[in-house]
């Protein structure tokens, strides 16, 4: 089972980039701190990555990178890599090289390794193939002269769903979630979902558009819902604040509208490429006036999947926005996952043809008035900024203004019969509750899957609104701790405000860095 | 009762005399008279005076934030290129706040008709500078007179490759009509700027201004001559009336689009199929 | 004393518009539903204004107004307006007449009523003065006619202040505060603001510029703050979403700003000329990641003038950015008010002048680094809404970042040094404590000074950040009954979120309209 | 070591081989041969690899959001008018996120100097189209390659009365040390839009096709004519290099702006009067 997690600098070329790659026996989607074996491939990486390394860490990389003096204390194996690049025919070869070494390394076989290289190359010339084959058996090669690495267990397992990255899998989602428009504008790191819909917008019908801005992305994501279409707008937390007028707009107006907000760490342009989860109160409280809405927070590949599909029905079955909130460290992690399928449910249309005379606020039918589309039947659908009678006309009236305010509201209390539900891992007689959203899942799962204490950690997979069913997790908990991304508690607080709940430990990390598995055990750990 | 015109009372907010009532009537005549289905048609607007049409015309409509018609627009008429998509607002709507999508929106040509409603002042807000009102111009906020160079979205237009760039004034309903149908039938972006009075807070650009600082571009005039429309949309001696620029021929933004290269289908109404997207996992 | 409040629609002329005049022995700052004396003076406006008819109310208008079957069950009174106004010689003359008929109404001297409008028109043609005089005559001799009003009392006063509207008190403090820099993009209910400041510019050495949009405003408040100005920046909820984005920005540049957030409801466009307390959500949580704020509160004329002068000195002190949070009943209800004067102190400047190696972000300083301007000194200024370094350049380093979203976020203790106090009105000894911010000040002050209950109001001024001694006045309390103009409850959120307070009635309203006093007497008096 | 140039080694951002070294060079030449004075100037810049610039000249600088690199620069000069003010950022930056601003901007006419390195694509965020991407370039958004019209900063700023509109290309440097004097001496908005290969995003626009693809206006050339410099803003065949357009003598918004009309005192070094206000009350 592979995880992998790249970690670089907000610039195009060179600075301190490190890719994470995780194999395991058991399928993992944590961040580890303490690397097993670390390639260094450039100068100052390796200062960076001191921390990082344990008394077991094999670290492969040059003399010219790491000194002889801070060879000394750790375990080096010289992999002369400028050198066999330039042999191989350049610099780019050195992937290659690596991957051969590291094939070599997990023991895998050369030849299925050299297939796979065939067949990633096959569209280009065949000399870069050869070439690609060379660099492939010099990294191979280099190996058998080194001592061989004993500690690596082989284990063979079915394999599960593709390698996808976080961005993909929330693009799939959307796919299944009928996505057919996206208006939006580039930013870090939600850039990819854009990119992965741009991709298949022509095999999946989807109209990809890059807007002039983000306030044009999500009036247009707007005005696509409006026209019959499930729009996405994909943005970071300065678009996103961007979008906050907007998002009052879908509100009043009952417009739906899907936003996947993708966090790193602020104020402002902050850490561009790095990650955090400190938007969650933009999300609960953006957009002037009252209006309810829907937060998703996908923890996993799989859950950025299935609960971006979700995120489109529910914005169309109760015509509010819906906020996917994730992270760079989420959206740029790879991993293979348990498999899963979509059905057609999140498909599902809750537009209605309209007769003449039509009510785009018909007050009758309880708080969802039933959506119509322009062209599709004789009735007129008039959507409005102001507050507005039934029919969709501006109006000044008190008592109309009470009652649209009170449909409006009442929609949460529905909302809540959908609630996407939280998951417990862990021993169900605990005696401490952990508590997370989001890609703080696969640290706090491992955490609970290996620990000996009577942890148990509570997912949360949608973070607004929350019903009250939930409070019999917290009840029986001798302790809460929440752990969370960011420097202020935002979830903590969520938790109180809505449910009451007295949080006793909050464990919280702002430095732009995902939790470590080791640091999880060592914070918690130092609770007690 | 012509289609467009509600078969009930409504209560019009403009003032007594301001110019929108003249617009509003040539955008229903012209939108009769073209015979084009009411069903079938979306205005979408901002907010403002102008931006309050959609509110009195009996259509589908979208009465969005103020400076975001355009957007609204431009995306309706996107996923369902069927719709007849009218965006109308004021000068402040979308020019001032709005000016970024004004901009970018030309260059998409999307096949959409673009109504600005120009009086050169803020209305609703009770009479601050807009982005066209002209120099010396007291406002409540521009105290001494207005000291920025107005806006001028004709040439703006014309910079940027608009291929149909007109200006009417809502004092001229037969001219108005006539240029209203020729905007909405022009394929691809049309602007349409419409020289507005606004009776209650702008005492300088009256009616009679309008009158006297306004000609009818002739049959001599050729609209296809750029750089000629350009010159015209400089002149600040006497506003011309009339299409300053139109070519045809420039592919929309919903025919370049690459969902609707091969296949003409409005997005809205094409089906997708699970299992296919099953098998990217 | 003299207090006035306006209600009207969102169009230029027409529509059902009021004005509600409360004339009183002792100063008054709220609005009443019940009417002492109305005049109804055009078509539609008695059936808007019905709901607001008391027992003893007396409508004064013309039979075609109020047909004669309505003017069955009130004490009515014709005056036969149009008619009149026709005579004076036009309709424009009707307010003058009316002005007439109230001074013979509340036994005014008809003399200083006549030397007022001469001076009040002087600048005007001599027969314009004429002919209002005359129309005065005519207001003021019809009443003689009718029965004369007994129940009115009349006591002398020695004079407030100026009579002011809100608008007008946050522009004087504005300039108390030092302003010299105005951007905004026009927006009811804060246009007036920018309005004041645009005709005291010249002589206040103001530079007021009207933006291009609201997000240009707020960018260019920060720049002129950053080149040593005190700007400040007026909108209304809509136009403050489109800030957020330039809210963080201040946040990590530590670039101070003062925002006047006039509230009106939402969402969206929704009522543009009414008045909410909704917006405080919005207020607290704006901005994409985390940084300090304060927002001030103001619920009367005095409070709006002291405040704002506050607000830029707060601003500056501690590098934030200053929320005044008002709502269009506090800012277009006009009154007289108790003499109150400024000092200096908000004008204090907490500028450096730099030398050389000036470091904006200045780690050894504690939370607040020195803040140079450029061109003061030999230092570079250099803000930077990337995470920095010391110096104000871009780093990706850990540390470095946590050391400086540490010491932003520690400015919040530092705040809460200068806590703007919270006033108590009402008994010491009370069961039932209410609390409110802003415009509901002055119902819930004259609710207390006149109930028989032990009911105590307490008025925050100063809503974020709350200090923890606030809870002192909790803990005596019975019961807790938080009083606001919104529908969701957000003060009542905060104060358990924030002080962990129970509250145990959350009274809200949110048609549009302010609360009335006698509304207020119900509401409260039907919880027990 | 020059003015503008740090006394210690720094690390800059960008990749080998692009053109916003050359653009580094030539401002800090130009500023250093203009002798002005490192402590009374101010870069703002909004986000992008060109808006990395304030990094890297040492001086004053607020780098502020993404697009909104001008409006800082507008205010801030305004405040302070003994300030020298250049906002610098990219095509994306300032003509996309902050296309309004700019606009805007135009007409207000600050005494201020607007560099624009334009490499028709977005650099930071990896390639995506800017609004001065040529038809057809594929990137990872635009698969098909882009299909909207590009934007032209110099057709636009010359239909809003820009007083100074030029363009520059990274890869000469001398030129572009020249423009950009001449940009920083114009009084008012001066816009200079420079071409900019970007070596890792843009494998269209490279080196080798702006050599190509441009020519230098000669001294034939009339930088006072309107309608010649719309037309050669226009062209695209060939680009031209140098001032499409100069003119004098426009009043900046410094100048015209009521609290320095009668008094050129920087409104941050007046002083308030406490009983002056205290009167209102
Ligand atoms: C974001 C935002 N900013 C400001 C406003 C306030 N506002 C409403 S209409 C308007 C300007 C109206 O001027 P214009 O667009 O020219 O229309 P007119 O009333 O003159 O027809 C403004 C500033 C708003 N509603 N929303
Ligand atoms: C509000 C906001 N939206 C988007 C971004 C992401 N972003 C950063 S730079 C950039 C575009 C860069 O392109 P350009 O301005 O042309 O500069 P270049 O890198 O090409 O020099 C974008 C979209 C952002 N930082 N903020
Ligand atoms: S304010 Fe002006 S534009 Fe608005 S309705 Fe009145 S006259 Fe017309
Ligand atoms: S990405 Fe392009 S513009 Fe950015 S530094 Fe690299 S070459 Fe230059
Ligand atoms: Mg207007
Ligand atoms: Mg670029």
């Amino acid at each position: 089972y592979l995880f992998t997690s790249p970690e670089f600098m907000s610039r195009v070329r060179g600075g301190n980039n490190s890719v994470e790659l995780v194999l395991s026996s058991e399928p993992i989607e944590s961040w580890r701190k303490i690397i097993d074996i670390l390639f260094v491939l450039g100068p100052e990486s390796f200062v960076r990555m001191k921390p990082r390394l344990g008394k077991d860490t094999l670290v492969i990389s040059e003399s010219k990178f790491v000194s002889s003096e801070e060879q000394k204390d750790i375990n080096f194996i010289e992999l002369p890599l400028t050198e066999l690049s330039k042999e191989a025919g350049g610099q780019i070869y050195g992937n290659t090289i690596i991957f051969g070494y590291i094939c070599r390394l997990l023991g895998l076989s050369a030849e299925s390794a050299r297939d796979s290289i065939s067949r990633k190359f096959a569209k280009l010339k065949d000399d870069v193939i050869q070439k690609n084959l060379v660099a492939f058996d010099m990294g191979y090669d280099s190996l058998a002269k080194e001592a061989s690495i004993k500690n690596i267990s082989k284990v063979k397992n079915k394999p599960l769903t593709k390698v996808m990255d976080g961005s993909t899998a929330v693009g799939i989602g959307a796919l299944a979630g009928g996505v057919n428009y996206l208006a939006s504008y580039p930013m870090s790191p939600s850039t990819g979902v854009m990119m992965y819909l741009a991709r298949k917008g022509k095999e999946f019908d989807v109209l990809v558009e890059q807007a002039e801005d983000e306030i044009a992305a999500l009036n247009m994501v707007i005005g696509a819902w409006y026209a019959g279409a499930r729009g996405l707008a994909t943005t970071s937390g300065g678009g996103f604040a961007l979008m906050c007028e907007a998002l009052s707009l879908s509100g009043i107006t009952e417009t739906p509208c899907v936003i996947h907000l993708a966090q790193r760490p602020g104020p402002a342009t902050g850490l561009p490429t790095r990650t955090e989860q400190g938007d969650l109160n933009l999300a609960l409280y953006a957009g002037h006036g009252e209006f309810p809405r829907i937060i998703l927070s996908p923890g996993n590949i799989k859950d950025a999947a299935l609960l971006t599909s979700k995120a489109f029905r529910l914005a169309d079955k109760y015509q509010v926005p819906v906020i996917i909130l994730t992270d760079q460290y989420l959206l740029d992690s790879m991993s293979e996952t348990e498999p899963f399928e979509f059905d057609e449910s999140a498909l599902e249309s809750f537009v209605v043809e309209t007769k003449s005379g039509y009510l785009r606020y018909d007050l009758s039918k309880g708080p969802i008035s039933p959506r119509g589309i322009p062209g599709f039947g004789k009735g007129f659908v008039k959507a409005d900024s102001d507050e507005h009678t039934e029919e969709g006309l501006i109006t000044e009236d008190f008592d109309v203004r009470n009652s649209m305010n009170e449909k409006r509201l009442a929609k949460k209390a529905l909302i809540l019969q959908d609630y996407q539900d939280a998951q417990l891992y862990g021993p169900d007689d605990y005696d401490r509750l952990l508590v997370g959203f989001g890609s703080t899942y696969g640290v706090l799962k491992e955490y609970v899957e290996t620990t000996d204490k009577k942890d148990t950690f509570l997912y949360l997979k949608q973070v607004y609104p929350l019903p009250e069913t939930l409070k019999k997790y917290f009840e029986k908990a001798g302790e809460v701790v929440v752990v969370e991304n960011n420097a202020t508690g935002q979830l903590a607080a969520l938790l109180k405000g809505e449910l009451d709940i007295k949080v006793d430990h909050n464990i919280l990390k702002y430095s732009g860095e995902p939790f470590s598995i080791e640091e999880i055990e060592d914070r918690i750990g130092g609770l007690s | 009762m012509i289609n467009f015109e509600f078969n009930r009372e409504i209560d019009i907010a403009w003032c007594p005399g301001c110019g929108n009532f003249g617009i509003r009537k040539a955008l229903q005549k012209a939108l009769q008279e073209l015979g084009i289905e009411p069903a079938m048609t979306v205005l979408t607007s901002g907010i403002g005076q102008a931006a309050k049409m959609p509110q009195y015309v009996d259509t589908n409509f979208f009465n969005g934030l103020h400076g975001r018609g355009l957007p609204l627009a431009v995306a309706i008429k996107s996923v369902n290129p069927e719709l007849t998509v009218i965006a109308e607002g004021g000068d402040g709507d979308m020019y001032g706040e709005g000016g970024n999508h004004f901009i970018h929106n030309i260059r998409r040509n999307p096949d959409i008709t673009h109504l600005v409603h120009n009086n050169m002042i803020y209305g609703l807000t009770k009479g601050q500078g807009s982005p066209t009102s002209m120099p010396g111009l007291k406002t409540t906020v521009q105290i001494d007179g207005v000291i920025n160079e107005p806006f001028n979205p004709l040439s703006v237009a014309l910079s940027l490759g608009a291929t149909f760039v007109a200006r009417g004034f809502s004092g001229d309903m037969e001219q108005l009509t006539e240029l209203i149908k020729a905007a909405i039938t022009h394929k691809g972006y049309a602007l349409l700027d419409i020289f507005q009075p606004c009776v209650s807070f702008n005492k300088t650009n009256t009616f009679k201004w309008y009158k006297e600082n306004t000609y009818y571009l002739d049959s001599d005039h050729d609209p296809a001559d750029l750089s000629k429309a350009f010159d015209l949309a400089l002149k600040k001696d006497k506003y011309p009336l009339g299409i300053l620029y139109k070519k045809e021929g420039l592919e929309t933004f919903e025919e370049k689009t690459p969902v609707y290269r091969e296949n003409k289908t409005p997005v809205i109404k094409r089906k997708r199929d699970i299992q296919r997207v099953n098998a990217l996992i």
